[in-house]
């Protein structure tokens, strides 16, 4: 890197409208909350657009609910820091009273019925409700609910296609033949769900 | 300061049955821990309560907690507790009781706590015979980091930092620390136990109650090394790191009494 | 005859208690609790109070009755 | 155009160590730069480099103080805890003239706090958290690709004057995944002769290195040369970028996360009509001090952003030295200021 | 009067502490402040307080702060290097509001440097050389008297505000003997009741002293209460002394050892008939940064004096803010004004 | 890096007789030292130029020197010396060594360094197994600061620190490092020597050798704890010193070698 | 101590001509050279005046040479540090090597002929040559040589009276009466020379 | 025949040589050296060579002759 290029000069502001998708993803330790948001982020960089992940703070403290934020933009992102999502995806109860209210008006909660049960109470929201860990269960691992919630956006992202996920989750299975296939299955079914 | 009175076993007061023989202690807090499960801090949490409850002691008694997984101690101890930084517990501990003689002071500390960065404190507490209880909960790697190398990982094992398993060439042994420590003639009491059964979780808190007892009689410094299962860092289920406890752990740090004066 | 209570949404189903009843009394449940785990029940039998089970409980999620 | 590949920015520091020949790294586990600790491990295997993880933040620095002594590129990294420990080292380091890299992912303080991103260690970088007179070169990167970069420039740095350099980041900077392209064709580690190096003295006379001066004026002396090598260094050195700075009534200056928030805050400013310009200091020590005195020729007043209680507003104010108003807008404690709520200030500035 | 004492300032410093009803001490020997360690040796011993040399500078805060935590007043000092040491310890006593005394008798530095007297340590003193946003109270005596005297008062603020407060010495005070009143009549220590302290739960909730803050928003709000606390000292304990500031165009700034010589220069000055005044830091923190603004109403010019390369210069600025020239006389590295010096920097400012 | 000749005695130059048979090895420059009359550390001084030269090993080590009386050994010795903070100089030698393996790295510590504010470095470089050559001489006092207490100070004896004696209570017990070091099996070469008198001073020399022959070999960690005067603070004239610690010093510390993998 | 008096205050400047003594000792280790300063120091202190006492910096470095700072004056003292002497007392002749240029032209030298040996080579000081070592072995103890010094002073110094040095030295050896009379005889002698 | 000589200058007077000289050839000078102190010198006699004067001396002042 040059040192001049570091050195003060003035930048053109960009200020043409950026279409920005904000997405928290919440669950427990176990049901892989950051490697879906990991997903989410690589996939939009694959489809050629800015991206941020951003984990809950650290691992100094067991337990409880973890969470992962993803943003994927047409432009330039300030913070990685997610406080009231475009989308809202909840692997669990808690999460889902935790984060409920965040959800933007008019936003999207993608919800893992099998863990969350009813439908929320809120207004003015999207709601997807889906029995993910069901599902998983069903393909033989549960721990692949998290690809059914990916594909459930995926169907509806503006800034994600489901073509670039299944690009990624080869890329994060490579090696591991057997695992990308059940995640794909699960992919592909909460595509079209 | 006034002893409260001595009772054998005092449970949790909520409990509201005559019949019942076992229950959470009633210095424990009713607050659910945030350990993950199977995690041997929560078996060590309780029986540092019943021990305290034991002697009827909860009121004197001043801990003073670690920066590890067992930082939200306070929360779930129903007693005095300090904070310490990561690796001054001892220091923090011979401050209070220097200046409270008559209170009952303990330390609860990770291997990382007690066997890296507080080496020195650990040892010249001993050494000066602080009239201290140490409770020492190793479990072999940094819980509350990610799952690093501890002085105390085994030969080979895997962690974050030794991701082909320790190497003793570059990484060095196993630290065991107990061994250093009852060479020290200030070091009183010192014993290894695990809670890895619930055979040797009765043993351990019968360490437990002895390294309190011990500085109840004045005798000076105790401490108790706790084999305790991280199920999660050791990529594991609770079941095989118990296993792993008896087959590896216990093999390579030996259970049983190092020293009692 | 002694019994055991298991606080079915403290338990975090690490299943200590169930490998160390002698008597093998303790299961694993069929269905979630709120912690999304499925918890440890006792399948009520020859229970000697033995208070194994409570010992090994992480999570103090295990009263004993005699 | 490389691919860019998604990295957390604890992994593009470390990645950016190891482009720049940094071959030796000693560290303690603390969050939130957990991950570059197990970067290094790795990827100091696989260089065939050393990695020690120490028995503490003392015992690392100064293993680094060693592995420089011997001519190492050295490195060293933790978060606020963790490099308060590292102060009498760092002074140490500074005394000797031992080149150095060391990372601060700061978290929120004081005391054990919490792991929340942070800026509340801006005085102890830049001002001098150990004893003496020293400065040490402090690189403030905000994104994952600027820890990449900035961290070679601070390799180079660090060796060009014989002084320790400082990445100060925080949690957010270290945690957050980005977007990182790898291969930049233009960097080359500017590796030189040491010939100051402990190597053994076959050839030569012995080299001592040391910050103890006994004699006469002699300690007096070894600072005057300490404080001329800090003068070049500022009138050599100083980095940071500038937005509209030409044409705004305020201007706001931060760095590191703040300035990636703060800069989204002038976006939308500059949206609304308002002449809102920004500059972020890249390097916090050497202080741009001349880019924001040439300011005050324009700018009204300024609105320094940090999250913390009010640290890099007091350079600021020296450099403004009264010539314009001097605002301030901050978070502590790990929180983290979002646009809206610095626009909000900007707009009750106008 | 009652007869004065020949004492080193060292010895005066623990007497102070002893008067004050300190009774537990925990330190590490280095020079210069050796004495102050003896002394207290000697007295905890004699008045059945407690004494611990500790293992190391680490191990000594940590005492204290387990002392303090307990509701003792307790002390512990230092030297420069030995001080480094204490940072983190430092932030956690002021993230608990533990209230304890520390004491620092500067040398020379960086790193080992000498064992000169020296006021390097300032930016670490005020500034914070620990981590995250926080501030002590130090107070800067210069004399063997003052040393005594500040001691009480450093005992009584840290008990009002429980925040920890530093005396910063130097190796000039601490071993220089001067004659030293030893029964000040008017002092009887604040002894303040500590509901907080932990003295086993008898009677009342568990106490818990800790700085860590996990909920949403809780380490912020902890930072906040925080500030108010530092506010509320900036807006009450302010402490200095000032010479002809009402006719002076020319204003001496210093503190400590330097501010003896300042005041000497000041004299010699005024003898020859130049308008020169002097400001005298007592609280370095909170700084006098009022009197100086005031000052700015006559005074055309300051001129700060410090044994460094420029420090407290800067909040003399800050406080200025452009309104008068500031200059600086500096001595580094263990050397000592002289009133000559001063006097001919001085002359040509006029 | 080649090996300079092995040769046997090889004394200073300047010197200029074919008849000497014993004068200041090459390694230790002509500088009168600073220590106080009959202190030790001259001594040990010119035991470690005198192995150094035994072994032709001048031009390949880097020495680390400590804070502490020995500070200014760069003065005395002729090769490489880096100074570290005090108490960190095992950390600091760890990193030369690992990034120079070829070059024979020593500290030289003082019992303050080494046994207070050192102790963690020094267990954890053992620990680590670190190739390295330790000469850690025991006073007894900290020599530099004005004789406080050491952690090795005899119990009874003054200080100024301990006016009326170190009491066990309240100080605690002399702390026996090599004891404790002994337990590592990182450690592979740990003995005690003295120079107390001219056959323990060759005993002493021999030791350094070995320790310095172990690094040679790559076996691992070596020390050699050198019992050594302190008249100044010990109050005693040289002679007497040397008669204290024969008579008391190395019957509470005993001579000999601990450990030798 | 009350706040107010702390808080800022305007003093009336001292400008009335003070008398000011300053005194350098200096020697081996040994030779009792911090001993003598606190005695000139406690001694001026008895007399009513200003005093200070500065050693050589602490106790990092053994061996050398050592020196102490006086000064004793009838106003306030700025700085401990003497650079150049009123008076100088050199016990040995490295000291007088090193400190003899720093003297005062017209300042008086005290040297301890039994080490130093003769006459130092500069002009324009005044010069008072003791065999300080041999008086003291004479009187049995040569530890006292440095008393010797002080006696010498007291007759010539305008801030000490040898009855305020008596003094002094009698409390400073309260319970070491043997001690007490050989040094008294030593400074007595001195008083003469 | 072996002999030692003393650095007088260097000497600072511990007389661990003399103590230490199995032949008790080493003695204490009547007169002061630089230092100001009382070296040790050599009183010509059957010295052996053995060295333990020269072993023993803290600050190099002795060169032993064969
Ligand atoms: C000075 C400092 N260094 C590092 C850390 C980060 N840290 C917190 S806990 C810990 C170690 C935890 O391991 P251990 O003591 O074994 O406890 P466990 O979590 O395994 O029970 C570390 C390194 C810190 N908080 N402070
Ligand atoms: C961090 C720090 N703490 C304290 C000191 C002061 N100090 C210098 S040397 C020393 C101890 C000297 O004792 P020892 O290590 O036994 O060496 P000796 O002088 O006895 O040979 C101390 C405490 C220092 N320089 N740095
Ligand atoms: S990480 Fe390990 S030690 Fe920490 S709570 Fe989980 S299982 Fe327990
Ligand atoms: S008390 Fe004993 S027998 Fe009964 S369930 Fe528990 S372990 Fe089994
Ligand atoms: S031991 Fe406790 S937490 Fe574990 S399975 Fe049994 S009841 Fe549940
Ligand atoms: S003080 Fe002691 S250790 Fe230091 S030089 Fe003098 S005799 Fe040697
Ligand atoms: S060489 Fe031996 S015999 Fe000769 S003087 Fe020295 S000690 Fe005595
Ligand atoms: S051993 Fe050396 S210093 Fe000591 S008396 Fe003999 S010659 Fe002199
Ligand atoms: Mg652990
Ligand atoms: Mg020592």
């Amino acid at each position: 890197m040059s040192k001049k290029k570091m050195k003060a000069e003035s930048r053109k502001p960009k200020t043409k409208r950026v279409v920005c998708e904000e997405i928290l993803c919440a669950g427990f330790g176990g049901q892989g909350i950051m490697f879906l948001g990991k997903l989410l982020a690589a996939s939009g960089l694959e489809g050629g657009a800015h991206v941020t992940w951003m984990p809950s703070y650290g691992a100094e403290v067991r337990g409880g609910t973890a969470y992962s934020m993803v943003k994927i933009s047409s432009g330039q992102i300030a913070s990685p820091i997610v406080t009231d999502p475009d989308i809202l995806i909840v692997m669990n109860k808690l999460s889902l009273v935790k984060y409920e209210g965040k959800l933007k008006e008019g936003g999207l909660l993608i919800s893992n019925k099998s863990l969350v049960g009813d439908f929320p109470k809120r207004k003015g929201i999207r709601v997807l409700n889906i029995p993910m860990t069901e599902i998983a269960h069903k393909f033989g691992d549960i721990r692949c609910a998290n690809m059914v919630a990916i594909g459930a956006l995926a169907a509806r992202s503006r800034m994600l296609s489901i073509r670039n996920v299944a690009n990624m989750l080869k890329e994060a299975f490579k090696n591991k033949e057997e695992l990308f296939v059940i995640n794909k299955k699960a992919l592909d079914k909460g595509y079209k769900s | 300061m006034k002893k409260t009175k001595k009772h054998k076993i005092k449970t949790s007061p909520e409990a509201g049955s005559d019949n019942i023989i076992f229950n959470r202690p009633v210095s424990l807090t009713n607050a659910e821990n945030h350990f993950c499960a199977g995690c041997g801090h929560g078996i060590v949490h309780r029986l540092v309560c019943e021990a305290i409850d034991e002697f009827g002691i909860r009121e004197r008694v001043i801990a003073v907690a670690p920066v590890g997984c067992a930082v939200l101690a306070y929360d779930y101890w129903d007693f005095d507790v300090a904070e310490a930084a990561h690796g001054r517990t001892p220091a923090v501990a011979t401050g209070i009781k220097r200046v409270r003689p008559d209170n009952i002071v303990f330390t609860y500390q990770g291997d990382g706590d007690l066997a890296a960065i507080g080496t020195a404190e650990i040892i010249h507490a001993a050494n000066r015979g602080e009239n201290i209880t140490v409770i020492f909960v190793n479990n072999g790697v940094y819980g509350m980091t990610g799952g690093q190398m501890a002085p105390t990982t085994l030969a080979g094992q895997k962690t974050s930092t030794t991701i082909h398993g320790r190497s003793l060439r570059r990484e060095g042994y196993p630290i065991k620390i107990l061994e250093m420590l009852a060479v020290l003639p200030g070091a009183k009491y010192v014993e290894r136990v695990s809670v890895h059964s619930a055979q040797e979780t009765l043993r351990a808190k019968r360490a437990i109650s002895k390294a309190f007892k011990m500085q109840i009689d004045n005798k000076g410094f105790s401490i108790v090394e706790v084999l305790s299962m991280c199920p999660t860092y050791w990529n594991m289920t609770p079941i095989q790191a118990a296993d792993r406890i008896k087959n590896e752990v216990a093999t390579f740090y030996p259970l049983g009494v190092l020293k009692s004066c | 005859m002694p019994k055991i209570k298991i606080d079915k949404d403290r338990c975090k189903g690490c299943y200590l208690c169930v490998v160390n009843c002698p008597n093998g009394l303790i299961k694993v449940s069929k269905t979630l609790n709120v912690k999304g785990v499925r918890p440890a029940v006792f399948s009520s039998g020859k229970c000697t109070g033995c208070r194994m089970c409570a010992v090994m409980c992480p999570d103090c999620g295990i009263v004993v009755y005699k | 155009m490389a691919k860019k590949i998604l990295m957390c920015g604890n992994d593009a520091c470390g990645e950016g160590a190891v482009l720049a020949g940094c071959r030796f790294y000693a560290g303690y586990p603390i969050t939130p730069q957990n991950e570059l600790t197990a970067y290094m491990a790795k990827r100091m295997y696989e260089t065939g480099g050393v990695f020690i993880q120490a028995e503490s933040e003392l015992a690392a620095i100064n293993m680094v103080f060693g592995a420089a002594a011997a001519g190492m590129r050295a490195m060293t990294s933790s978060s606020s805890p963790g490099v308060s420990l590292k102060q009498e080292g760092i002074s140490y380091l500074t005394g000797c003239e031992l080149p150095c890299v060391i990372v601060n992912m700061q978290r929120g303080g004081p005391g054990l706090g919490n792991i929340a991103p942070s800026q509340g260690d801006y005085f102890q970088s830049v001002k001098g958290g150990g004893h003496g007179d020293y400065k040490i070169m402090v690189l403030a990167p905000s994104s994952a690709q600027e820890l990449l970069e900035y961290t070679f420039l601070a390799f180079d740095l660090a060796d060009k004057y014989r002084n320790p350099a400082l990445i100060l980041g925080d949690g957010l900077l270290g945690q957050m995944m980005e977007p990182v392209q790898m291969q930049p064709v233009d960097y080359n580690p500017k590796l030189i002769e040491k010939p100051w190096a402990l190597t053994g003295c076959r050839g030569r006379k012995p080299n001592i290195i040391k910050s103890l001066y006994l004699g006469d004026g002699a300690l007096e002396a070894h600072n005057k040369r300490l404080q001329e090598k800090f003068k070049l260094i500022k009138d050599t050195e100083v980095r940071a970028e500038t937005f509209h700075t030409k044409d705004s009534e305020i201007v706001l200056v931060a760095y590191g996360s703040a300035a990636r928030i703060a800069r989204a805050a002038m976006d939308m400013a500059r949206d609304k009509g308002l002449k809102v310009g920004m500059i972020r200091p890249i390097t916090l020590w050497p202080f741009p001090e001349k880019l924001i005195e040439d300011a005050c020729n324009i700018a009204k007043k300024f609105l320094v952003v940090e999250m913390s209680a009010g640290q890099m507003v007091e350079d600021v104010r020296l450099a403004v030295n009264g010539r314009a108003k001097v605002d301030f807008y901050g978070r502590m404690g790990g929180g983290i200021p979002t646009e809206s709520e610095i626009l909000e200030k900007i707009e009750a500035l106008v």
